[in-house]
């Protein structure tokens, strides 16, 4: 394949980023929008080519039917020592390719979304050079060749999604979010760069290739390498999931991703739903042969999995936000990503069930990404119809917003797994790797199934039935104008119908085609589970009652902790504000002025001290000056002698 | 003799006393030249030329240390050495 | 007798003759040529100084007479050329003070007095016997004290005399006694002899003689803790006295100083004095510089930085070889020219307004821009800040009291480069007061004399120059390889 | 002697001084100073060029364009000059500097003063940098110490008197121990008798012996180790930068910090490997907490300049922490975390100075929203912050990435602790700089008076661009500046290693 065109991909967005950063307050509001969507386009078509190019092209097909990974190119960025050099290149291969797509489109969507829903904003130019900056970064980060490539665009896009987060950054609760955001993520980035320090030190490589292609290797690499009881291995692989669990806001990193959504609506839909926050999930992906390796590694993927998803639907169910409904949202079914990662193996190298998992986790990718994405765009028609991201604020829409209502329920019957919609078939992949794995972690993977059907029928209840919209003001609630509709009906027909892709033919983990079989015992459990789900969701919220105040009053605490997110803002405050702020840096600071200063000062002050001391000697008394000066004489001999004898 | 002498710089308060006792300190010196000399080496007199220049000198320093407590004593109409602490610290 | 022994003594003679034409000037000449008397002095020295450098230039060898109580070197002709170069420089710089109203009728005396008392100076550095040292120590530091007096109306001034007649007589005693305990050790006064003499020698008879000849010194380099006159003596003395007892005497004591301790004790220099002379040096920079902080008197505080530069002019003599001889001479040029800059403003500004005071330096830049910068030059100087001279004077006394590459001696100047900051502290104080500090009532601006700025932009010239050019101290290293054999 | 290109980085800048001395109004002062650092850049950049050219063609020497001068000849003291590539990077870097400098005091008081002062600094600089005589060097140093203690005095602000004070003592206590190591050096540098200044000769004749080179090592490294504001000898930094002139900040921050990093290279490491190599565990221990330490302190200062000052004392700790790595990916980021360093802070304090001459204010807490006042100088300033946390495609990224591989290539605990405790380092660094810029430029506006203020003029704009440029440049290029660098290395290390 030529250069020419994975070059542009990545240098489109990047030069509309430079074009409009620099050049956008000389241009109107119309103009900058519209650049922005047409570089985004073709970049969303060269991104088509591309991988459309590589899955069909019998050339990338090995005889035995194998998909090659490819690198189209790979440029020496930094060179550490002979082995260690970053290169910055593009890796052609099922999953990359993949992203691509996903990327691609959403940010289009977002992009054609945006000019309806930011029109007249303040800073409209620069937000469109922010999205095209984070479109940059993401396709670098997905194209990585290395794994610090990947690191150098998994830090270009915290940089963006902190940008964007600020977009509003008069607002306190915007800029305090944005931080939030940056600093979490850049602790977590931390443990991956640890773990990518470890990994190459013993690999001697950043190479993704070289790592996954041979794992054996690696793991003769780390013969004998152990810390705490564990090998390194497993230490570095878990590190670099840490840089994993914070982009992919899971337990206990995932503080950032609710407050995240103090950004405009459709960055959280790129970002905060679809691309960014997946990047932990594609990170695991990509480095899938070393986790398969580690036992360990892999279950510790799978018990914060499997926690978070439980956490997060939990939470999901008691918010009032419907932002943050979403977002916890996203954090359960990024959960249900890693679980299903996690499960795709037993360590050792053994793969369980064909790496099921590993197909259904990017297919669950994929179809998230358009159903999360499809889901935000509809949130962000509501808050642009009635000015407020409060679903007591909604109720009753249905009548005033058809098309939103119509694709939002689209988005929400596939998100619950309702058969044809496409997080059916990715969610019931990832179910039956789950009990392949371990039965226990199948059936808890159900229940936040289930979970997920309830508390997203709750939101689409509460928002378009309930009872009929409180109009305030004379303030009556109007459907989104055009650029909003389309992305809305593109996406809907996405998450319809893309379910019935034969994704394993693209994605799987040793890049051979594979065929999905619905494993039908699971299926209709688990449609069973989600329609009753969605059935005690109608019950409760599709009119007006007083069963959820019972329900709330009949688990009181259970209630407050979900509501509160079970606390864990507060006890981050506390251990920042409390522990760091308080008791390390101030003390520091102190430390540093006090003592460490004190003593320089000290310095002077004794000598001057001293000089204050000894003035006595200068009395003007000529009988003094000849005494000491008899005195010295006598000490000075005396000096000699102690030193002849001695 | 050259104690004496120290003591009595360090313990006279009038500068003509003061200046006696120099010269007795200085005269301790001469005797001591002349002393090494004689018992010591008997076969030179360089020390007893140092002592006749020591003399001198003495003498001129009298002279001139003279003139000058003369001088304060103008201004302050007083010889007392403790006074003379104007300048110090 | 041989006359032609005369011959050697080339400088001495030339400085009698400046002497008598100054004396016969003074007395035959009419009142109203009195007010030429100074620019005459200047001048005749400035001859002397030239001619000087000629015979150092054309090649003096090393002769002895007087049957060896003198000699003559071509490094002791430098140093009295470097001495000269001093008294010119102060000299030329008190033309004003001495055509002064106060000094109508005593103008010659000053200028004969500090002419005989350089005579002194010559004689103790050429001196190879202790009478003719004695006779050279005693004609330097008496008439000293009658300028020291010369102000007749100040108070301070006659205090000063008193004070410094009655410690320098009472320190001679006390060198002088030091010399008897030496001459029963040795039985005799020529310098090598005792040299010999005292060789493996280590009674405590020669620790005390050598503490007292120490002391004697001591006193005239103003050495801790022999060091107490100084700082009234200098703030009682007039300036240009001041400046001349601060750089000439000190500069001529220090190198008589390493002659003797070199060359009369240089046998016992590692078991006894090398000690003595730690001691002494570290105390002598470590309270010269306490002393210093506090000073708010630019002539006490000078003086008080005077004693810590003596210390730093020690390590000269504790290296004991031709290095250290060369850096200290150098050392000794520089400083020169540094303190008299400073003190040159210091008379300047007396001069004209009458203050004296630290405080009163506050916002000169402003009215004064020139002087202060003349004043900042001579502090970086002192302080040893390149590029000027003093940063060189002192890094090649570093370096040659470290070639004796002992524990102590690093140890010895890891201490003066901490006194260094201190030091440093200070002469930063009156750059502070002159370029950052805010008066009200500013030292107004005034124009100084000729004669007062001819001398400062001479010592301008030699705080710049002499550290850049390198011949200087080069030609220093040349001239003291051949005394290589002093120290062994 | 002047056939030697090195020479004019001297020479430009005494002919300024000259020429400033010459100057009768602003526009000369300003016109020398602008054509002086013009001609500096050039310079700077043609001496790259001819040094790649000459490096092309394989010429191998470890420095190039040696040349030496008698000067003090009977203790064998000349003026010798030489580059590699790591003086030729702090070239460039001090040159920029000077340049951008220039520009942001372009309204100063007192503009002939402060010039002469200011070049009189750049002057030792460059004259540090193009050195390779001890004595030299350690003149040059101290020149271009000094005249800091004006420029914070005269021109600085707040207790300028305490700080240049503080600041001026503090280093000349650190260059008293230098010249102790050095005169030491002089003494031990050769087994032969005829000692030598040359560093080059020194490091060949390798002849110091193990005692001595503990003792000298330790001198040496503590003497320019104060200069790069190594705990606990770093409190000069604080109040000295938060007191001084916007140019003189970057100037001292910018450039003359890393005459600390670099001596430390130069000397304590390459003349006394031994020492090095079975000392460095002492010294690694004090940069490292000065890492953590600066960065934890950086934390809650409410002062602008205080904050980045405590920010430089953990960036140049970690250029320290690099150097004592001792192996060649570390010290190449240790060089490049200078550039980076030099560069960025450069850029924080200019911009620092811009903003406190408008607001008359550098406390975060009476300021807010000045992205909505001065959208220029605000985005400036993100970037700077954005280079200081290491986002990649500024400098900041690449030179600590390279430390920290480099710094990991040791497997003992002793080092993976320190390393992985330095590496914390960028999250606390995003805690900071974060919290400046939510406070600072984020936010409603603060002040109300705020809001008649202007954005950047011309002078303003052109210094922060340059910055802005060379920060990008190193960030997006790296590897020509890695390249530059390392071929420097293998002597030294080698020598080093040559032990293990």
């Amino acid at each position: 394949m030529s250069i020419v065109i994975p070059l542009l991909i990545l240098v489109l967005p990047l030069f509309m980023f430079l074009f409009l950063g620099l050049a956008g307050c000389k241009m109107s509001h119309k103009l900058a929008g519209w650049l922005g969507c047409l570089g985004m386009g073709t970049t969303t078509v060269l991104a088509y080519i591309t991988a459309l190019t590589y899955y069909y092209n019998p050339e990338f097909t090995s005889a035995a039917g194998e998909r090659l990974q490819v690198v189209i190119f790979n440029q020496t960025w930094l060179q550490f020592t002979d082995y260690l050099v970053i290169k910055l290149g593009f890796l052609l291969d099922p999953i990359s390719a993949l992203l691509l797509i996903v990327i691609t489109t959403i940010s289009f969507m977002v992009h054609i979304y945006s000019l309806g829903y930011m029109e007249g904003e303040k800073g409209f130019q620069r937000y469109y050079a922010f999205l095209a900056l984070f479109t940059f970064s993401m396709l670098g980060l997905v194209v990585a060749t290395n794994i610090f490539q990947m690191y150098i665009f998994w830090e270009l896009v915290g940089a963006s999604s902190y940008l964007l987060i600020g977009f509003y950054y008069t607002k306190h609760s915007a800029v305090s979010a944005s931080k939030k955001a940056f600093i979490v993520t850049r602790f977590a980035d931390l443990g991956f760069l640890l773990g990518i320090l470890i990994l190459s030190y013993y690999t001697q490589t950043f190479n993704f290739i070289d790592m996954t292609n041979n794992p054996g290797g690696v793991l003769m690499c780390f013969e004998g390498a152990t810390f705490m009881g564990c090998s390194l291995l497993t230490w570095a692989l878990i590190l670099i999931f840490v840089g994993g669990m914070g982009k992919s806001a899971m337990m206990p990193l995932h503080i950032w991703l609710p407050d995240a959504m103090e950004g405009p609506t459709p960055v959280s839909a790129l970002i905060h739903a679809a691309t960014m926050v997946v990047a932990g999930v594609y990170l695991v992906a990509r480095m899938f042969p070393l986790y398969a390796l580690e036992w360990n590694a892999s279950t510790f993927i799978v018990v914060v999995g499997a926690i978070t998803a439980f956490y997060a639907a939990m939470v999901a169910c008691t918010q009032i936000d419907i932002k943050r409904i979403l977002a916890f949202s996203t954090i359960s079914q990024i959960a249900f990503m890693m679980v299903s990662l996690g499960v795709a193996s037993e360590g050792e190298g053994i793969i369980l069930h064909h790496g099921v998992g590993y197909m259904a986790s990017m297919f669950h990718l994929f179809t998230h990404a358009m159903f999360k994405a499809l889901l935000f765009l509809c949130a962000g028609a509501l808050i642009h119809a009635v000015h407020s991201n409060d679903y007591t604020h909604m109720h009753g829409m249905w009548r005033y917003m058809p098309v939103t209502h119509i694709t939002c329920l689209i988005g929400c019957l596939a998100i619950a797994g309702i058969w044809p919609f496409s997080g059916f078939f990715s969610k019931d992949e990832i179910l039956a790797a789950c009990y392949s794995w371990s039965p226990m972690v199948g059936a808890w993977m159900s229940m936040v199934a289930a979970l997920t059907a309830f508390y997203m029928f709750r939101m689409y209840f509460l928002i378009f039935w309930w009872k009929e919209h409180p109009i305030h003001h004379g303030h009556v609630p109007h459907e989104a104008p055009l650029p909003m509709r389309i992305p809305l009906i593109f996406l809907a027909a996405v998450s319809c119908c893309c379910g019935f892709l034969h994704f394993g033919h693209f994605v799987s983990w040793n890049r051979m085609p594979y065929d999905i079989h619905i494993e039908l015992g699971i299926a209709l459990s688990s449609v069973g589970i989600a329609l009753c789900a969605i059935f005690i969701a109608w019950k409760m919220y599709f009119k007006e009652n007083d069963l959820p105040v019972k329900m709330k009053n009949m688990l009181p605490r259970l209630w407050d902790w979900c509501y509160h997110r079970f606390y864990w803002d507060e006890l981050y405050m506390f251990v920042t504000h409390k522990i760091i702020f308080n008791g390390i840096c101030r003390p520091i600071a102190w430390f540093d002025r006090h003592i460490i200063d004190g003593t320089m000062n000290g310095f002077a002050i004794v000598t001057n001290k001293c000089s204050y001391a000894i003035r006595g000697l200068q009395s003007g008394q000529v009988q003094m000056y000849v005494w000491i000066y008899l005195i010295g004489a006598l000490i000075l001999g005396a000096i000699g002698v102690l030193f002849l004898l001695g | 003799m050259f104690c004496c002498g120290v003591y009595g710089f360090i313990t006279r308060k009038n500068m003509i006393a003061i200046l006696i006792s120099l010269e007795l300190m200085l005269n301790a010196v001469d005797i001591n030249f002349a002393l090494f000399n004689r018992y010591l080496y008997p076969g030179h007199m360089e020390g007893m030329f140092f002592t006749l220049f020591a003399i001198a000198i003495a003498a001129a320093e009298t002279a001139l240390a003279i003139a000058i407590i003369i001088n304060i004593f103008r201004v302050t109409r007083n010889v007392d050495v403790q006074g003379l602490d104007k300048m110090k610290l | 007798m041989d006359y032609s022994q005369f011959l050697a003594m080339k400088q001495e003679i030339g400085l009698l003759i400046v002497f008598l034409l100054v004396f016969l000037y003074d007395t035959f000449l009419p009142q109203r040529a009195g007010k030429g008397l100074p620019i005459v002095a200047s001048l005749l020295m400035l001859v002397l100084t030239v001619a000087g450098f000629f015979t150092c230039f054309l090649g003096s060898p090393d002769v002895t007479a007087f049957a060896g109580m003198y000699a003559t070197s071509p490094v002791m002709t430098a140093i009295k050329n470097i001495l000269n170069i001093g008294v010119v420089i102060v000299l030329i710089q008190s033309i004003k003070w001495a055509n002064g109203e106060l000094m109508i009728m005593r103008r010659g005396e000053f200028y004969e007095l500090l002419l005989v008392t350089l005579f002194g100076m010559y004689l103790m550095i050429s001196a190879r016997h202790f009478l003719l040292f004695i006779i050279g120590l005693e004609s330097a530091s008496l008439p000293l004290a009658a300028m020291v007096a010369f102000d007749k109306n100040r108070y301070e001034s006659h205090e000063a005399a008193v004070k410094y007649i009655l410690t320098a007589v009472f320190s001679s005693a006390v060198f002088m006694m030091g010399l008897s305990f030496v001459y029963a050790l040795s039985g005799s006064l020529y310098f090598n002899t005792i040299g010999y003499a005292i060789i493996g020698q280590h009674s405590t008879m020669l620790c005390i003689a050598i503490a007292f000849v120490i002391a004697g010194m001591g006193f005239k380099l103003s050495l801790v803790p022999f060091h107490l006159w100084t700082a009234d003596v200098y703030q009682g003395a007039p300036t240009s006295v001041t400046s001349y007892l601060s750089v000439i005497s000190k500069g001529a004591a220090a190198f008589a100083f390493l002659v003797i301790m070199a060359q009369v004790f240089g046998a016992v220099y590692e078991h006894i004095w090398s000690w003595m002379l730690y001691v002494l040096i570290i105390l002598t920079i470590t309270i010269g510089n306490l002393f210093a902080i506090r000073q708010k008197n630019m002539k006490r505080f000078l003086a008080f930085s005077s004693i810590s530069q003596a210390g730093y002019i020690m390590l000269g003599v504790i290296a004991d070889n031709t290095m250290g001889t060369a850096a200290m001479m150098y050392y000794i040029l520089v400083y020169i020219c540094s303190n008299l800059a400073a003190f040159g403003v210091i008379g300047a500004i007396e001069n004209a307004t009458g203050r004296v005071s630290m405080e009163d330096y506050n916002g000169l830049y402003k009215t004064n821009p020139r002087l202060s910068v003349v004043m900042m030059l001579a502090m970086f100087s002192l302080a040893g800040i390149p590029p000027f001279a003093g940063f060189f004077s002192k890094f090649f006394i570093f370096t040659g009291a470290l070639a004796v590459g002992t524990v102590a001696i690093y140890f010895l100047v890891g201490i003066a480069l901490i006194n260094t900051i201190v030091s440093l502290y200070y002469y930063l104080l009156v750059v502070k007061a002159m370029f950052i500090s805010n008066e009200e009532c500013v030292i107004p601006t005034f124009r100084s004399a000729c004669s007062e700025r001819l001398g400062l932009w001479i010592t301008v010239a030699g705080i710049v120059f002499l550290g850049l050019v390198s011949p200087i101290y080069n030609w220093l290293l040349e001239i003291t390889a051949p005394i290589a054999s002093l120290f062994v | 002697m002047f056939e030697n290109l090195l020479i004019y980085f001297v020479v430009i800048p005494v002919v300024m001084l000259a020429g400033l001395a010459l100057c009768q109004n602003v526009k000369q002062i300003r016109a020398v100073a602008v054509i002086g650092s013009c001609c500096l850049i050039g310079l700077s950049t043609w001496v790259l060029c001819e040094y790649l050219a000459m490096r092309a063609a394989g010429e191998d020497a470890p420095m190039l364009f040696c040349g030496s001068w008698e000067w003090f000849a009977p203790l064998n003291i000349n003026l010798a000059v030489g580059v590699d590539g790591i003086s030729i990077a702090m070239l460039m870097l001090s040159s920029i500097i000077v340049f951008a400098g220039s520009f942001a005091s372009w309204k100063i008081d007192m503009p002939k003063e402060f010039f002469l002062w200011l070049i009189l600094l750049s002057t030792g600089v460059f004259g540090f940098f193009i050195s390779i005589d001890l004595f030299t060097m350690f003149m040059f140093y101290e020149v271009a110490l000094i005249p800091m203690y004006l420029l914070i005095g005269v021109w600085g602000s707040g207790r300028k008197e305490y700080s240049a004070m503080k600041l001026t003592l503090m280093l000349m206590g650190g260059s008293a121990f230098l010249m102790l190591g050095l005169i030491g050096i002089y003494y031990h540098s050769s087994v032969d008798g005829v000692h030598t200044w040359n560093l080059l000769q020194i490091a060949q004749a390798d002849a110091i012996d193990h005692d001595w080179q503990r003792f000298l090592f330790i001198v040496t490294f503590v003497g320019f180790g104060v200069l790069g504001a190594m705990f606990p000898f770093h409190t000069w930094s604080p109040d000295g930068h938060a007191s001084a002139p916007t140019a003189v900040s970057m100037l001292h921050a910018g450039v003359l910090m890393k005459l600390g990093g670099y001596g430390c290279f130069r000397v304590a490491i390459y003349l006394m490997p031994y020492a090095a190599n079975e000392l460095a565990w002492i010294f690694l221990i004090l940069t490292g907490i000065s890492v953590v330490y600066g960065a934890f302190s950086a934390c809650v200062q409410t002062d602008l300049k205080y904050i980045n000052a405590y920010s430089s004392v953990s960036h140049c700790g970690l250029v320290l922490f690099a150097i004592l790595m001792l192996n060649t990916t570390a010290m190449t980021g240790a060089i490049m975390q200078m550039l980076s360093h030099g560069l960025m802070t450069a850029l924080f304090f200019a911009l620092i100075g811009m903003i406190y001459g408008r607001t008359h204010t550098r406390d975060i807490r009476e300021m807010g929203g000045l992205m909505q006042i001065m959208p220029y100088l605000s985005v400036c300033y993100v970037i700077a912050g954005m280079a200081s946390l290491g986002l990649p495609g500024l400098s900041g990224f690449v030179s600590e990435m390279t430390i920290f591989v480099g710094s990991w290539e040791h497997a003992d605990a002793f080092h993976r602790v320190f390393t992985i405790a330095a590496c914390c380092s960028i999250v606390i660094t995003a805690v900071y700089i974060l919290r400046v810029v939510g406070k600072l430029l984020f936010g409603p506006v603060q002040d109300d008076h705020h809001r008649k203020l202007t954005d950047a003029v011309w002078w303003e704009r052109l210094s922060t661009v340059t910055l802005i440029l060379g920060v990008a440049l190193i960030g997006c290029f790296p590897n020509f500046f890695v390249n530059l660098i390392k071929f420097t290395f293998s002597p030294a290390i080698f020598a080093v290693l040559g032990l293990n």
